[in-house]
């Protein structure tokens, strides 16, 4: 399993943690390439479905990072991301789902090393854990012919 | 073909089943899970459960899944490389167990996909399966088959038709060629038929309602208020649709990765609002009461009108699944009153 | 049930309102909602225990709005949803008339949302235990066997969406589960597309399912989707100590936050 | 919609990318990615001839969408959208592959980092088939300016502003203008007198009519956008006041930093060990005592007290080295026979005229010597009864690599200048970000180091980071000279990222006017839907993520583009 590569997802803001991965890359600090950042104005507007979707599409893990409390560019945006985020973690945990494939974090502009940290950690994290079998079932019984 | 008579005793099932599958065939039969009966899948007779008046959900997935791809797209620069469903990819199927009113629903199915446009996957898959009905020795309240001219003990649509004798036979009954090819296949499972007077098997399904007083009768009442009044408790939900052995109305989804993409077809239901809503944001049926209305002219107008066949086996899921009680029986006879009024 | 029908024969005689929605005698001696237009029609009004059906879900109903002022024949979770609705504007408190029974038999009528919240303050709204314990056996299940047990459930769902039509809160124009551009979700009633469509159904009634159960008793499935939401309803009162249906006039959990909402997950 | 012709281009960024990503590989591989017009590869893509490339492409093949593969769009996405417009195509119809910080600037294994710059690039081209060209909302500019903070940026950028006949709020919540240059004596490397530049400075601003005064006044919260801010403020003894401004300037400056956990400096235990400030307020009444009155007859000044240090600041005060080096000058006029010491890390005078103050300085008679501040922190202690001073600082010379034991009577500590009590306020009211060390974040460090991130809001003099007082200044008059260009535009564009709503299908819940920020959804009884301000609305996008039946979207992040994006990204990793 160590050969692994797992595909991570990361779903941030553009105001912190998509600055402080820009902070990482001008300081040169490297990390694992596993992990794909999508950049959104704010952790506000990240609809949980784009997690659902991201596992559904082949992701192994997902990570999503904003700014920390108090911090956001938009007042409130990390506040109304973080209910929903304990709700849906508890949720899909309910539902079965390993939530240890999802990771939420405050990254700040101002924390590149963090970011590279978080990045590294959960890596590997997911690649202990493994690829995503029994979401893949599910999308591989999805592509299946008919249904009966 | 006439029909011909065997006898079959209820061991042989055990070994028919058994045959069948180790056949290529895949056969479904009612299987009692968390309580509910539905038709799945089975390698044994014994999986089957005896103890169901009809299943809660229809038969008529065997040719109308509730979601197929019916073609398949392949994106590359520029190009797009259409797939047609490959027909041979169907697997041959046994339908067992089914009640004479799910075979006579394939009936209707059939003047569905095989009316204006010839339905190719429908075609294959219903050619590529057989259907080995049982007669019914009990029905419940919701029952009404014999008003529309079902009968506990009818052939139609079935290709075997098994009606018990008694604790360890039935009368099977060989009723088309597919069902003959069976019988050919295994004759040793088969023995020669008992002289049975076979009505005197099968469940006596009251009638509740002169369909005479509806056929041709309705549309006039296009406008009448008893729609709006019967459907008020109804919720605009999809279940009757779904478990109906008749409704065929689908819709279609294409789906893509931006590589490779598939066309979808799945179950849909008049009862929908969205099922009717144009792109310019008018719906013809936009409320409950006029979709209501569409279910019931769809089934005992349209139909037999189009396609000379009713278009309901008086089944009774659709009432049985309501969550809401829109009995259908119990509105037919309301309507009786309201057009003989 | 006397003193029910007598109120609704005078409301609809005296014109104070044009339709009582109740519970009458379904068939083969079920319960179901039955809709009053006229005095004599009162006798068919029935309320007892059996009555469990949210009559809310009629409410947001166009054919039944259109017919005027409305009274509701209200249980407990009609009474919630309705505050409920309220607080997110979707009916206004001259629109319709609350007539309910308390266990003892006693007629209410409520003047205002107000009187309602404060008999709902007093009822008892916690989760039914069978399902309460159904919600603790299955967090004490590893994730694997919670996710054999809901897949095994999914894998009948055939997307009818009765739970969506059944549910009073459900009452969007569009439901998300219609888009296509994105496909937000599966279209097909696949394992994937009925576990997106629970997900997005529970999550979009976070902080605002009343626990009527109507999405699990409309299911022809049976498949205990309301332990979904139930389990929603515990987090939510968990975390934030608020129980949706219980104020006409507040901010629903997930349009509001306190700053200092805890979790212990966040890196 | 026309059918999408992209063009892809990647940039090596000189060998910043090209040295970790094999450029051409993925400039050749995209072109098999659908709607790919044209797909090339270029040593400097901001570069003119790059833009230029660019712009010919747009003409020669109808391009209608253009992606660049690059470093990050918050560097450069304003530039080539530039470049679009100049091409007469919407600029949004423009995304930015980040394969530099988020790539070849992070990662080691070529291959890896390749396909990684792959994925990246075919994320964005597939995101950019759902690209809509979006239309700039044009607001008027309030021509009044919001100053907070009446150090010397504050005034400075106030009477500039004041002068060109525009309005100026300034708010400062202590009882005086002046801020920390007030107190200062002297100012280096020419030792003028402060109070003689700074006192006209503050008569004017008193004076001036264009300038409205709210000292012992904090602002609690700011509403609105570039152009059209609001604020409520309470002045002491005064009724609350309602400000309209279209700019504001945060000009918070500094405070000096405690030094007591430094224990080895005896901050607080020896009554003789001062801090620079303390010192300077000495400097400014004109009595340099020891706390008996004494005259002190051995002077020692440590410096980088609590600067470059891991464990309190890591960053360099910039100004100390050289205030430490006046203070030398000052001491030595006032006392012309004492022993004055130089305790220091590192000698930094980098601004004009300041390595010749330290030549000065160190032929008058002052002893210079060095610490390791990593290492070995210089310790104080109480002399002996016959050591005949009050204390002995030990150190370990670095040069000469000799203990050396240092006779005080008087130490002044330069202490390090942080971030003040209030500054994460400050930042949230003003929606500017900081830094890890508490400093505000520019909107780019080099090319625009005045301006933050929220359009309107300018960051003046020290609470940007360290600086003297020509820096200050010169920032001050920088924003000015942007905050004046504003307003004589009269309008400034907004971003046409906005949310968004499909009436047909809002339901009318209002949770999305409970969640805006902005204030910027309202509602249409009559209609029965929420109604977006697209001027108000800033584009955060949380109510699209909150719209349970998706009637609001988003422009330029919405949910189509966000999950093509999504899609082609793990499909092609």
């Amino acid at each position: 399993m160590s050969d692994f590569q797992p595909k991570i997802v990361a779903f941030v803001c553009t105001w912190c943690t998509y600055a402080g991965a820009d902070l990482a890359g001008t300081s040169r600090i490297k990390y694992e390439p596993n992990v794909k950042i999508i950049r959104f104005p704010c952790t506000g507007r990240i609809d949980y479905m784009f997690l659902i979707k991201a596992f559904a599409n082949g992701a192994d893990g997902v990570i999503v990072s904003g700014c920390h409390p108090n911090d956001c560019h938009y007042v409130s945006g990390n506040f109304h991301a973080r209910r929903r985020w304990i709700v849906f973690r508890e949720l899909v945990d309910f539902l079965g789902m390993d939530v240890n494939r999802l990771c939420f974090s405050w990254v700040s502009a101002a924390e590149g090393a963090q970011w590279a940290k978080i990045v590294n950690s959960f890596t590997e994290e997911i690649r202990q854990l493994g690829p995503y079998k029994a979401y893949m079932e599910l999308v591989k019984k999805d592509k299946n012919e008919s249904v009966f | 073909m006439n029909i011909e008579n065997k006898l079959l005793k209820l061991s042989s099932l055990e070994g028919l089943v058994l045959k069948l599958n180790q056949d290529g065939k895949q056969v479904f039969a009612p299987v009692k899970k968390d309580n509910i009966v539905n038709f799945a899948p089975v390698s044994a007779f014994h999986e089957m459960t005896q103890d169901y008046i009809v299943t809660a959900r229809s038969a008529k997935f065997v040719v109308f899944p509730r979601v197929e791809t019916i073609l398949e797209m392949q994106f590359s620069k520029d190009n797009i490389t259409l797939k047609d469903k490959d027909l041979s990819s169907i697997p041959d199927a046994v339908l067992l167990g089914t009640r004479p009113c799910d075979a006579a629903g394939f009936k209707v199915l059939t003047s569905i996909f095989e009316g204006d446009y010839i339905d190719n996957i429908y075609v294959t898959r219903l050619k590529k399966t057989t259907i080995i009905s049982i007669s019914c020795n009990n029905y419940d309240a919701k029952c009404f088959c014999t008003s529309v001219n079902v009968h506990p003990g009818g052939t139609a649509g079935s290709d075997i038709l098994l009606t018990r004798i008694d604790n360890d036979n039935f009368l099977a009954e060989i009723v088309t060629e597919k069902g003959k090819e069976i019988v050919n296949k295994f004759d040793t499972l088969f023995d020669i038929a008992p002289d049975v007077n076979k009505d005197s098997l099968v469940a006596n399904v009251p009638v509740e309602f002169d369909l005479s007083a509806i056929l041709g009768k309705i549309y006039p009442r296009f406008e009448s208020d008893i729609w709006v009044e019967q459907s008020l408790r109804c919720i605009g939900c999809g279940t009757c649709a779904y478990v109906c052995p008749t409704c065929g109305c689908f819709d279609i989804q294409d789906v893509s990765d931006g590589h490779n993409g598939q066309r979808k077809r799945s179950w849909d239901s008049c009862g929908f609002d969205l099922f009717t809503l144009h792109s310019s944001g008018h719906n013809p049926r936009n409320t409950q009461s006029k979709r209501w209305r569409q279910r019931i002219l769809h089934k005992f107008v349209y139909v037999p009108e189009q396609d000379n066949i009713l278009g309901c086996v008086g089944c009774g899921r659709c009432s049985r699944a309501c969550s809401v009680d829109m009995n259908l029986k119990e509105h037919l006879i309301n309507l009786i009153g309201e057009l003989t009024k | 049930m006397d003193s029910i029908r007598k109120r609704a024969r005078e409301l609809l005689e005296k014109n104070t309102v044009k339709v009582v929605i109740g519970y009458g005698v379904g068939s083969d001696n079920t319960v179901r909602a039955i809709f009053v237009r006229r005095p004599e029609g009162v006798e068919e009004l029935i309320f007892d225990e059996t009555c469990v059906q949210n009559l809310a879900v009629y409410l947001l109903k166009n054919e039944i709005k259109q017919i005027g002022k409305l009274c509701i024949i209200a249980n407990i979770s009609a009474l919630r949803t309705i505050l409920q609705l309220a607080s997110e504007h979707q009916i206004h408190e001259e629109e319709l008339l609350c007539l309910s029974v308390t266990p003892n038999g006693e007629l209410l009528e409520f003047t205002g949302f107000k009187d309602i919240e404060n008999y709902i303050s007093s009822c008892n709204r916690d989760l039914p235990d069978k399902e309460s314990e159904m919600i603790k056996k299955l967090e004490k299940m590893s994730v694997d066997e919670r996710w054999q047990f809901w897949m095994n459930h999914l894998s009948r769902c055939i997307k009818c969406y009765a739970c969506r039509s059944a549910c009073p809160m459900c009452y969007c124009t569009r439901c998300q589960v219609e888009y296509n551009q994105p496909q937000w979700i599966t279209v097909e009633a696949t394992l994937m597309g009925n576990f997106e469509w629970q997900i997005t159904r529970t999550m979009h009634l976070a902080g605002r399912c009343v626990n009527c159960g109507e999405c699990a008793r409309a299911c022809p499935e049976d498949i205990p989707i309301n332990l979904l939401n139930y389990k929603t309803v515990l987090t939510v009162k968990e975390k934030y100590n608020i129980s949706a249906g219980t104020n006409a006039n507040i901010d629903s959990v997930m349009s509001s936050f306190e700053s200092d909402d805890k979790e212990n997950f966040i890196r | 919609m026309e059918k999408p012709r992209i063009g892809v281009y990647v940039c090596w960024c000189g060998t910043n990318i090209a040295k970790m990503v094999d450029v051409e590989a993925v400039a050749e591989e995209i072109k098999n990615v659908p709607n790919v017009v044209v797909s090339r590869n270029y040593k400097y893509m901001c570069s003119d001839p790059g833009q230029d490339m660019i712009i010919n492409d747009i003409k020669e093949f109808k391009l209608n969408r253009i992606v660049v593969s690059a470093c990050s769009p918050r560097i450069h996405e304003i530039t080539f959208r530039k470049t679009l417009k100049k091409a007469e195509l919407n600029p949004y119809l423009f995304q930015m592959a980040n394969i530099r910080e988020h790539d070849s600037w992070v990662h080691t294994d070529r291959a890896e980092a390749t396909k990684k710059a792959k994925a990246l690039v075919t994320a964005a081209i597939n995101r950019i088939n759902y690209h809509e060209p979006l239309k700039e909302l044009s607001v008027d500019i309030n021509p009044a300016t919001l100053i907070i903070g009446g150090g010397i940026s504050g005034i400075t950028a106030a009477l500039e502003i004041a002068d060109a006949d525009k309005k100026v709020y300034m708010i400062e919540k202590s009882n005086k203008l002046g801020g920390y240059t007030a107190d200062i004596d002297l100012t280096y490397p020419h030792l003028s007198s402060v109070q003689q530049m700074l006192g006209p400075m503050i008569e004017r601003m008193k004076k001036n009519k264009n300038i409205d005064l709210f000292l012992e006044t904090e602002i609690k919260e700011i509403t609105g956008y570039i152009g059209n801010f609001e604020t409520i403020i309470t002045p002491k003894n005064d009724n609350e006041t309602k400000l309209s401004f279209g700019n504001i300037v945060v000009s918070i400056g500094l405070r000096s930093w405690d030094p007591s956990p430094l224990e080895n400096y005896g901050y607080g235990k020896f009554p003789d060990v001062i801090t620079s400030v303390e010192f300077e307020k000495m400097l400014l009444s004109g009595n340099i005592a020891k706390k008996d009155g004494s005259i002190p007859k051995n002077i020692a000044i440590i410096h980088c007290v609590g600067s470059r240090n891991k464990n309190y600041h890591e960053y360099c005060s910039r100004t100390c080295c050289t205030v430490a080096l006046k203070y030398a000058n000052q001491l030595r006029s006032a006392f012309p026979n004492a022993s004055i010491y130089e305790l220091f890390a590192d000698m930094r005078t980098m601004s004009k005229g300041c390595e010749e103050l330290y030549t000065i300085t160190s032929r008058k008679k002052v002893v210079f010597m060095m610490f390791d501040q990593e290492n070995d922190l210089p310790g104080i202690r109480k002399a002996n009864i016959n050591d005949n001073c009050e204390m002995i600082i030990e150190l370990n010379e670095k040069r000469s690599r000799k203990f050396v034991e240092v006779p005080a009577d008087m130490v002044i500590l330069m202490v390090a200048m942080e971030g003040r009590e209030m500054v994460k306020e400050v930042a949230q009211i003003t929606g500017v970000s900081l830094d890890g060390n508490k400093l505000f974040i520019e909107k780019h460090p080099k090319l625009d180091p005045v301006a933050t991130t929220t359009s309107g809001v300018y960051t003046v003099g020290s609470c940007q980071g360290p600086k003297s007082i020509p820096d200050s200044v010169s920032q001050a008059r920088a924003a000015v000279a942007r905050i004046l260009g504003t307003i004589a535009r009269g309008t400034a564009q907004v971003a046409g990222t906005t949310a968004h709503i499909n009436i047909n299908i809002c339901c009318g819940c209002q949770m999305c006017i409970s969640v805006c920020p902005y204030s910027a959804i309202s509602f249409d009884a009559e209609k029965n839907v929420s109604v977006i301000n697209e001027i108000l609305c800033q584009g955060c996008g949380t109510c699209v993520a909150l719209c349970r039946p998706n009637a609001i979207d988003i422009w330029g992040c919405s949910n189509r583009q966000m999950t093509a994006e999504l899609t082609a990204l793990l499909l092609s990793d």
